[in-house]
């Protein structure tokens, strides 16, 4: 894969010394073992299990100890021992032995259901999202559909959660989710579509591989709107206009309890996994670094991880906007911004090609 | 192995997991329902009304715009694909220069008639 | 895969939708039962153009088109039934007044209504005037 | 670009013009969002020009066309699974997507020339409303309606011109609706409850419309694999039978036209497709209505043409379909329309008796059938222009009582001109001299239906053309009734109203409209040899 | 450039006429400067039109000039032995008509200028049929004057009866012949396609290569059209409210020269063009004709109304022409054009009299005892008298020839044609004669002598005013005709006697 920006002079960042010796064979996944189809469909499916359950948690224990840090307390310090390291995992026990109230005047099976339609799809796209060229849950082709698409889906389970509810302050709050989901999809879909122009494949992998360190710089505006939109889509400080717990109680999840309040909270922090592992695979290089063909997938989880880190450092620096700030931002500027990305995007590569 | 099948997998973890968690808190999870506690939760005062009253015509507005923008988007990925084409490479840069213009252009018409400004 | 499969199922959506639409009086159901009937249709593209030998990508390039088109009518859809909820607080189809023939009742000719729709008219955002909030409901 | 597409620009003004017209009516609308008449005079211009650049492509020779979006050759899609010679064939024309014979110009002509009438119908004042109750002298100015009405109407013009050039599923789809979804926003912003209610029924039926439509283009795609909709296609999908499941593939043919006809029958408003038709045509205001009544019609036949003629190369001995349709259309149109005591809805129903003149020479799938069915089109909208630009003068003066019969009591004494022109309008319409054009066109659509011998057909249409009489005599008889106080007719207590209904629009543009489209109808009608000469 | 001429003056005048505004024309009465000027100008119009027709007829001329080239139809109007007649008595009657009416006073209802101009367009539509060459420019033509006979009708109608009456006979008028046209255009249609042409002379020429089915059909479909026109029975019903509500004029332009449209289409159309199909239907043509002059027979025998009378009569008249026209031969054809000529000329004497009567009476009922019309009004009876002795055929009179040579034809016809059902068609015919014999006797003892019960007394016995200047000066022009065609039938039966023949040698 040749690098999109094909410039007249020769600036290709070049490692001091070669780290692409590979694997040593003993590492090296044996070619000639093949495993029968179902068999490797599901251990992909659970390995993606896995690294769900895993990931959110790693980012919410994050969280937790940063915020405190930077809020000059200590934060969870009990659970588990070594720096309160078990408290989330206490919090889902504590959670699975709470009552699970079904409110009277619900429609229930929509209420029941919707915490699902809201964790499932970040799961399929965490499968998508490859951390190396063959680290990858599933191998599609056009993963950068794939994901925007699953990723779609979520508002659907915030909808649900506040329309069933039979409450005026979750209406009101998934009325709001679904304004700001919507409305910040768009320059969102509108960066990545700027970033496959780049590429010229809607291929995850192959966009990461067509990545250059000039993106950084090419692509920086469009970069700017992806993490805004990110940071929207997954409601988060200061875009959490549809929780906003001192107005309007908790939104959409105000009437949940115990297991299903807590896979509305999963969804969050799967979210952010989700979408920093994506903006490292788009924006970043994704497995490009040194020992890329042997630690890429490392190198992805690391710059993904870093990425979390800043999500989180904007919730702690930032003061909710105002609903109507908030979808001026997105049409205002967003998606102005997001289209001026793209005809930048378009004319380098039409110049280069 | 087609990497749908894999997706089709993950999928079918994922409500597994959401069926199994369901079930632990089954087993878990006490049970000990009454009227106030299913009742309508407004901050402890009894619910009065119902929620479309607050509803807004505001949010439909996002909405059309938001559907006529992202349809509109899908086009862009197809043109990702033949933008480096020789063929017609250039002449579909100008065509979707114009594409976006337009959309510009009514993106500016909505704010200019103030579909953008809420207060 | 065999290509009876979706164009089974596209049948049996478009006949799904087609229920839909002629026996429903919700404005919104009937809607959706147009989009039943189109993602029938589009189902049938996809199937059909991916059959070997079509360099254009026909299908699917045309399923963007319905899928566009869809969206528009939407909007202009949803648009207009919002209007109706608000000028005759009900989405029901058959209770629209049929202004048909003009030996019918002449109760619809509210001229009041009229002129103060001359000025929602301009901006169809309007938040909802006071009396369709509140006096919408028969 | 070798090996691209091969756009001819200059082919395409004619749908150009009015894009353009929209661009450059949101524009002005940035710059200025009060603006009133500068939108509808940007609007005038690009329907003008439009109508200017369909002249070239009016004047070819029958058999010319001048294409556009020209495919190369190796670009060809083949018809489903072989028949070589005919994707060879279709080679020669048959993969440009952009197809614009003298019929197909004709047709764009008369769309632009009609968007130009009814803009003028629909002209504002130069003040605002005094009515209107929300804007006081001290409040902001709301931002006008009128960039709006302008930009949708130019769109559903450029939909309309579109399509009647447009050869392959994906155009004709998209124009199609392109042509009727601005008309549904239109109708729905002209008015009140009424209104509303007219746009409703108006939106429900172009719904239902689009999924038949797209339905019937995907069964299309699926039994030709082609996306063009060109004889060629449909012979490669007929040709195809002989190898395997030919006979599967005439069925989904056959099931795809039945849809299509359906689908537009909806929008030409064809029986049983018709019921919106009354509603949105007496919810709308008067210019809109004609918009419906005219620029909406020429779509739909524009795009049932384009349909059709692919399927006529099957060389189809005769569409049942179209002939029980037209019977029916003709039929119920006349009785309705015959009890009605309200110009606009009696116009409604006319139209609805109209299309089914307009369709019934397509019972023969023939170059005589489709360019009957266009003459009589064109007569019919001519016609009715004039009838809606006398209305709309009578509307600006006694307001919404215009729309009663009785408000054209002695119409001939106080202003002969103009009941003259409505004579002429209304005989037209009837297919009696004076309105020549409307006899002629009578003559042009029966003689299909003669030469195909579907006698049946032809008795209810001459029960029809009776039937059409009685119609528009009912509106004639108060015209040349003499009224002996010539006030009578003023006397409807709707002043107030006038200038709310009739719209605050000045008296101009309406004379103008009324002068044009008279003076189109007087000269067809002396000469209607200049009408045919337009269809090649 | 006569012929054009011929119909331009005349479309013009009437066109001119209708665009009046109101205040210009000097309403009703015609007494103003303005008024006088518009009738003044309508008569010149007549005459000059007049006068062109006898110039065209004198010339054989015509004009063939492209039109429609998309439908083949030509500018093609020419004069020929059967349309000089009914061209010749189309101008002239016109003249009179309008004559008879400038001299008398515009009916209620609208302006003379309109009254004028509708009756110059109806002659402006009469005159382009009897000259049309061309099958469509033929069918155009027929149609032109159904919408200003029926402002005639609608507006200008009777005064006396209530506004619904009036709008039922206009609208009746106006449906059935439309309705009738339009089966005519089909059958038009059907002849146009399967001869590939629409002239008519070509159609004429070409008739004998064309399918008895295609024949039949076309001529059935003609004949049916026609029909309503002429009027058959029992397609005729319009025709007595049309002549009752109408004014006078409107009575004699259609008593003579809108049905006389209808009879010279027949022979025109389905006779020249579909011989065959005509001769196949030709029993059923002569039984409808016999069942019309009995049925208007019968009925002018128990009318009570002057007006309506005078209409039966017209249908059992036209009953004598549909027979002769069934008959198929040349004595036949002569028969008929002669008989549509003799009708023209004594239906409208009858109209100008009744509609004069009507007027002066204030109805038109015969069971209202009225003075004796010889005493009080011998112009007008004199001329009553002439045009019922006329209407039963007496011999020495213009009526006389055409039903002699009809019944004359049906008894020996064509060879193709039943001549038993024919010979029984003429013996029911001379029982028409007889009843025609008994109605005008009937009304000439009620209105001449004055017997028709109780002797007359309050205003009906006040003596009503003569007819006298322009409009007796009418009365006497056509009593004359009706007297020398009398005499001397040959004059017309000259004319048309070469074209007949030529007609009838290329249809076989």
């Amino acid at each position: 894969m040749t690098p999109a920006l094909d410039l007249p002079f020769d600036i290709s960042v070049s490692w001091p010394f070669d780290w692409s010796l590979g694997w040593p064979d003993w590492l090296s996944w044996p070619d000639a073992v093949v495993l029968p189809t179902w068999l490797e469909v599901v251990l992909r499916a659970v390995a993606v299990l896995l690294a769900f359950l895993v990931l959110p948690l790693l980012v919410g224990q994050t969280e937790h100890k940063v915020m405190a840090h930077m809020q000059g307390r200590l934060g969870p310090m009990y659970a588990g021992g070594f720096h309160g390291w078990a408290q989330l995992v206490a919090d889902g026990v504590k959670f699975v032995q709470k009552e699970d109230i079904t409110p009277a005047r619900a429609d229930r099976w929509v209420f029941r259901l919707a915490p699902a339609v809201a964790l499932v799809p970040y799961l399929v796209a965490l499968a998508a999202i490859p951390l190396s060229p063959s680290v990858v849950g599933a191998p599609v082709d056009a993963g950068v559909v794939l994901v925007l698409a699953v990723i779609g889906v979520g508002v659907i389970g915030t909808l649900m959660a506040g329309w069933a509810s039979a409450n005026k302050y979750s209406l009101l709050g998934a009325m709001r989710a679904a304004a700001q989901l919507v409305s910040y999809e768009l320059p969102l879909v509108l960066a990545v579509a700027s970033v496959a122009l780049a590429a010229g494949t809607l291929s995850l992998v192959g966009i990461a591989e067509a990545w250059s360190p000039w993106w950084l710089l090419w692509q920086l505006p469009g970069a700017v709107v992806f993490l805004v939109a990110a940071l929207a889509e997954l409601q988060r400080p200061p875009f959490d206009m549809p929780l906003a717990d001192s107005e309007i109680v908790f939104g959409a999840v105000t009437e949940y309890t115990g297991l299903r309040f807590a896979f509305f909270l999963l969804a969050e922090y799967a979210g952010i996994v989700v979408f920093s592992l994506l903006f490292a695979v788009l924006y970043l290089g994704g497995w490009a670094g040194p020992l890329e063909s042997w630690l890429g997938w490392l190198w992805t989880l690391l710059k993904g991880f870093v990425v979390a880190v800043v999500v989180i450092w904007l919730r702690v620096s930032w003061p909710r906007l105002r609903e109507d700030q908030l979808q001026r931002l997105a049409w205002v500027w967003l998606v102005p911004i997001a289209l001026f990305q793209l005809a930048l995007t378009a004319v380098g590569v039409v110049m280069t090609s | 192995m087609s990497g749908y099948l894999a997706v089709a997998a993950v999928l079918a973890a994922g409500v597994l997991l959401f069926v199994a968690a369901m079930g632990a808190r089954r087993l878990l999870a006490p049970r000990a329902p009454s009227a106030a506690k299913a009742s309508t939760y407004e901050s402890g005062v009894d619910p009065v009304g119902e929620g479309w009253a607050q509803t807004k015509v505001r949010y439909f507005v996002f909405s059309f715009l938001y559907v006529i923008f992202a349809v509109d988007a899908i086009y862009l990925f197809p043109w990702a694909l033949v933008l480096r084409s020789p063929e017609i490479g250039r002449s579909s840069l100008v065509e979707m220069f114009v594409f976006i213009a337009v959309i510009v252009l009514g993106l500016a018409h909505a704010a200019r008639r103030g579909l953008l400004r809420w207060v | 895969m065999h290509l009876h499969y979706p164009a089974a199922l596209a049948a049996l959506l478009a006949g799904i939708g087609l229920y839909g639409v002629l026996a429903r009086r919700n404005a919104v159901l009937v809607l959706i039962g147009v989009e039943l009937v189109l993602n029938a249709a589009n189902l049938l593209l996809v199937t059909v153009g991916s059959q070997p030998g079509s360099p254009l990508a026909t299908g699917p390039v045309l399923t963007l088109f319905v899928i566009t088109v869809a969206a528009a009518e939407v909007c202009i859809a949803l648009a207009i039934v919002l209007v109706m909820f608000r000028r005759f607080g009900h989405v029901d189809l058959t209770a629209v007044p049929d202004l048909g023939d003009d030996h019918g009742d002449d109760d619809d000719r509210d001229d009041h209504d009229d002129a103060r729709d001359g000025a929602g008219a301009v901006t169809p955002a309007a938040p909802a005037s006071p009396t369709a909030a509140t006096g919408a409901r028969p | 670009m070798t090996g691209g597409l091969v756009i001819d620009v200059g082919a395409l003004w004619p749908a150009l013009f009015p894009l353009l017209g929209v661009v450059a009516v949101l524009v002005a609308d940035l710059v200025s969002p009060r603006l009133r008449e500068t939108p509808f005079v940007i609007a005038a211009v690009a329907a003008g020009f439009g109508a200017w650049t369909c002249l070239p492509g009016v004047l070819q020779t029958s058999g010319e066309v001048r294409t556009s979006f020209c495919l190369p050759s190796g670009w060809t899609v083949p018809a489903a699974s072989g028949s070589g010679e005919a994707v060879g064939a279709a080679a020669a024309a048959g993969n440009c997507l952009w197809q614009a014979d003298s019929l197909s110009s004709a047709l764009q002509l008369a769309a632009n020339l009609s968007a130009l009438v009814v803009l003028l119908l629909a002209w504002p004042g130069r003040r605002a409303r005094a009515t209107d109750p929300g804007t006081t002298a001290l409040s902001t100015p709301s931002p006008t309606s009128e960039p709006v009405q302008a930009v949708l109407l130019l769109a559903a013009l450029s939909g309309t011109v579109v399509v009647a050039a447009a050869r392959d599923i994906a155009t004709w789809l998209v124009a199609l609706e392109l042509a009727t979804l601005p008309v549904i926003a239109l109708v729905a912003l002209s008015g009140g409850r009424r209104a509303v209610a007219g746009a409703v029924q108006l939106l429900v039926t172009s719904l239902v419309s689009f999924a038949l439509l797209a339905l019937g283009a995907a069964l299309w795609f699926a039994a030709t694999g082609s996306p063009f909709l060109s004889g060629a296609a449909a012979l490669g999908a007929q040709g195809a039978g002989v190898a395997t499941g030919g006979v599967a593939n005439a069925a989904l043919l056959s099931l795809s036209v039945v849809l299509v006809v359906a689908g537009l029958g909806f929008k030409l408003s064809l029986v049983p497709f018709h019921a919106w038709t009354p509603t949105a045509y007496s919810g709308s205001s008067l210019p809109v209505a004609a918009f419906l009544a005219t620029v909406s019609k020429i779509g739909a036949l524009a795009g049932l043409l384009v349909f059709l003629r692919a399927v006529a190369a099957l060389g189809t001995p005769g569409l049942v379909v179209v002939a029980v349709v037209a019977a029916l259309s003709m039929t119920l149109g006349n009785v309705m329309a015959l009890r009605q005591d309200d110009v606009v809805l009696l116009l409604a129903w006319s139209t609805v008796a109209q299309a089914g003149w307009v369709v019934l020479p397509l019972v023969s799938v023939s170059a005589l059938g489709t360019s009957a069915s266009a003459t009589y089109l064109l007569t019919y909208v001519v016609a009715t222009l004039v009838a809606f630009a006398v209305v709309a003068l009578r509307a600006r003066e006694v307001g919404v009582a215009a729309r009663r019969l009785d408000a054209y009591e002695g119409l001939w004494r106080r202003t002969a001109w103009r009941a003259g022109a409505l004579g002429l309008a209304l005989t037209s319409l009837a297919g009696l001299p004076p309105g020549i054009v409307g006899l002629v066109g009578k003559v042009v659509a029966l003689r299909p239906v003669v030469a195909e011998g579907w006698t049946w057909l032809t008795v209810v249409a001459a029960a029809n053309a009776v039937l059409g009489v009685a119609v528009y005599l009912r509106w004639l008889r108060p015209v040349v009734t003499s009224v002996d106080t010539p006030d009578a007719g003023r006397s409807a207590p709707t002043v107030a109203v006038a200038s709310r209904w009739g719209g605050p629009g000045r008296r101009g543009p309406l004379v103008a409209a009324l002068v044009l489209t008279v003076a189109v109808l007087f000269v067809v009608s002396v000469q209607p040899d200049l009408l045919f000469g337009l269809l090649g | 450039m006569a012929v054009t001429l011929l119909l331009l003056v005349p479309l013009l005048t009437a066109v001119a006429l209708l665009a009046l505004p109101a205040s210009v024309d000097g309403g009703r009465d015609g007494l103003t400067g303005a008024g006088r000027g518009v009738g003044l100008a309508a008569l010149v119009a007549t005459a000059v039109t007049a006068l062109l027709a006898v110039v065209v007829v004198a010339g054989s001329m015509s004009v063939d000039l492209p039109w429609i080239r998309a439908l083949g139809v030509r500018w093609h109007f020419a004069v020929d032995g059967l349309s000089a007649a009914l061209v010749l008595l189309t101008a002239l009657l016109t003249v009179a008509v309008v004559v008879h009416a400038l001299a008398g006073r515009t009916p209620p209802g609208g302006s003379r200028a309109t009254y004028l101009g509708c009756i110059v367009l109806v002659e402006t539509g009469a005159l382009a049929t009897f000259l049309a060459r061309d099958a469509l420019l033929f069918f155009v033509a027929f149609e032109i004057v159904l919408v200003p006979m029926w402002v005639l009708v609608r507006r200008f109608g009777d005064e006396h009866v209530p506004d619904e009456r009036r709008a039922d006979a206009a609208g009746r008028f106006v449906l059935f012949t439309a309705f009738g046209s339009t089966l005519m255009l089909v059958g038009v249609l059907v002849l146009v396609n399967a001869a590939g042409t629409s002239d008519l002379d070509a159609l004429a020429a070409r008739a004998g290569a064309l399918e008895s089915g295609t024949q039949l059909t076309a001529a059935a479909l003609l004949l049916a059209g026609l029909a309503v026109k002429v009027p058959v029975w029992p397609l005729h019903t319009w025709l007595p409210s049309a002549h009752t509500i109408a004014p006078t004029a409107g009575s004699v332009l259609l008593a003579a020269v809108l049905l006389k449209m209808g009879t010279y289409g027949i022979v025109r159309l389905p006779v020249a063009s579909a011989p065959d199909g005509v001769a196949t239907l030709s029993p059923a043509l002569a039984l409808l004709g016999v069942a019309g002059i009995l049925w208007g027979g019968l009925a002018c025998l128990v009318e009570r109304d002057l007006k309506r009378l005078v209409a039966y009569s017209s249908v059992a008249h036209m009953g004598f022409v549909v027979l002769a026209v069934a008959s198929g031969s040349e004595t036949g054809l002569q028969a008929a054009l002669f008989g549509n000529i003799a009708h023209g000329i004594v239906s409208a004497l009858l109209f100008l009299v009744v509609g004069d009567l009507k007027e002066r009476w204030g109805s038109a009922d015969l069971g209202t005892a009225r003075a004796a019309l010889r005493d009080k009004a011998p112009r007008l009876g004199l001329a009553l008298v002439v045009g019922l002795a006329a209407a039963l055929g007496l011999p020495g009179l213009v009526t006389f020839w055409g039903e002699w040579l009809a019944l004359y034809a049906a008894w020996s016809p064509a060879p193709d044609r039943p001549v038993g059902l024919l010979r029984s068609c003429v013996v029911a015919g001379a029982v028409g004669l007889a009843l025609a014999a008994a109605y005008s006797l009937r009304v000439a003892r009620i209105v001449w002598a004055g017997e028709g019960g109780d002797a007359a007394e309050g205003d009906a016995a006040e003596p009503v005013p003569d007819s006298r200047g322009w409009q007796w000066g009418v009365l006497v022009t056509l009593l004359v005709a009706t007297v020398g065609l009398g005499v001397a039938p040959h004059l017309l039966l000259g004319i048309s006697a070469q074209d007949v023949t030529t007609l009838l040698g290329v249809g076989r």
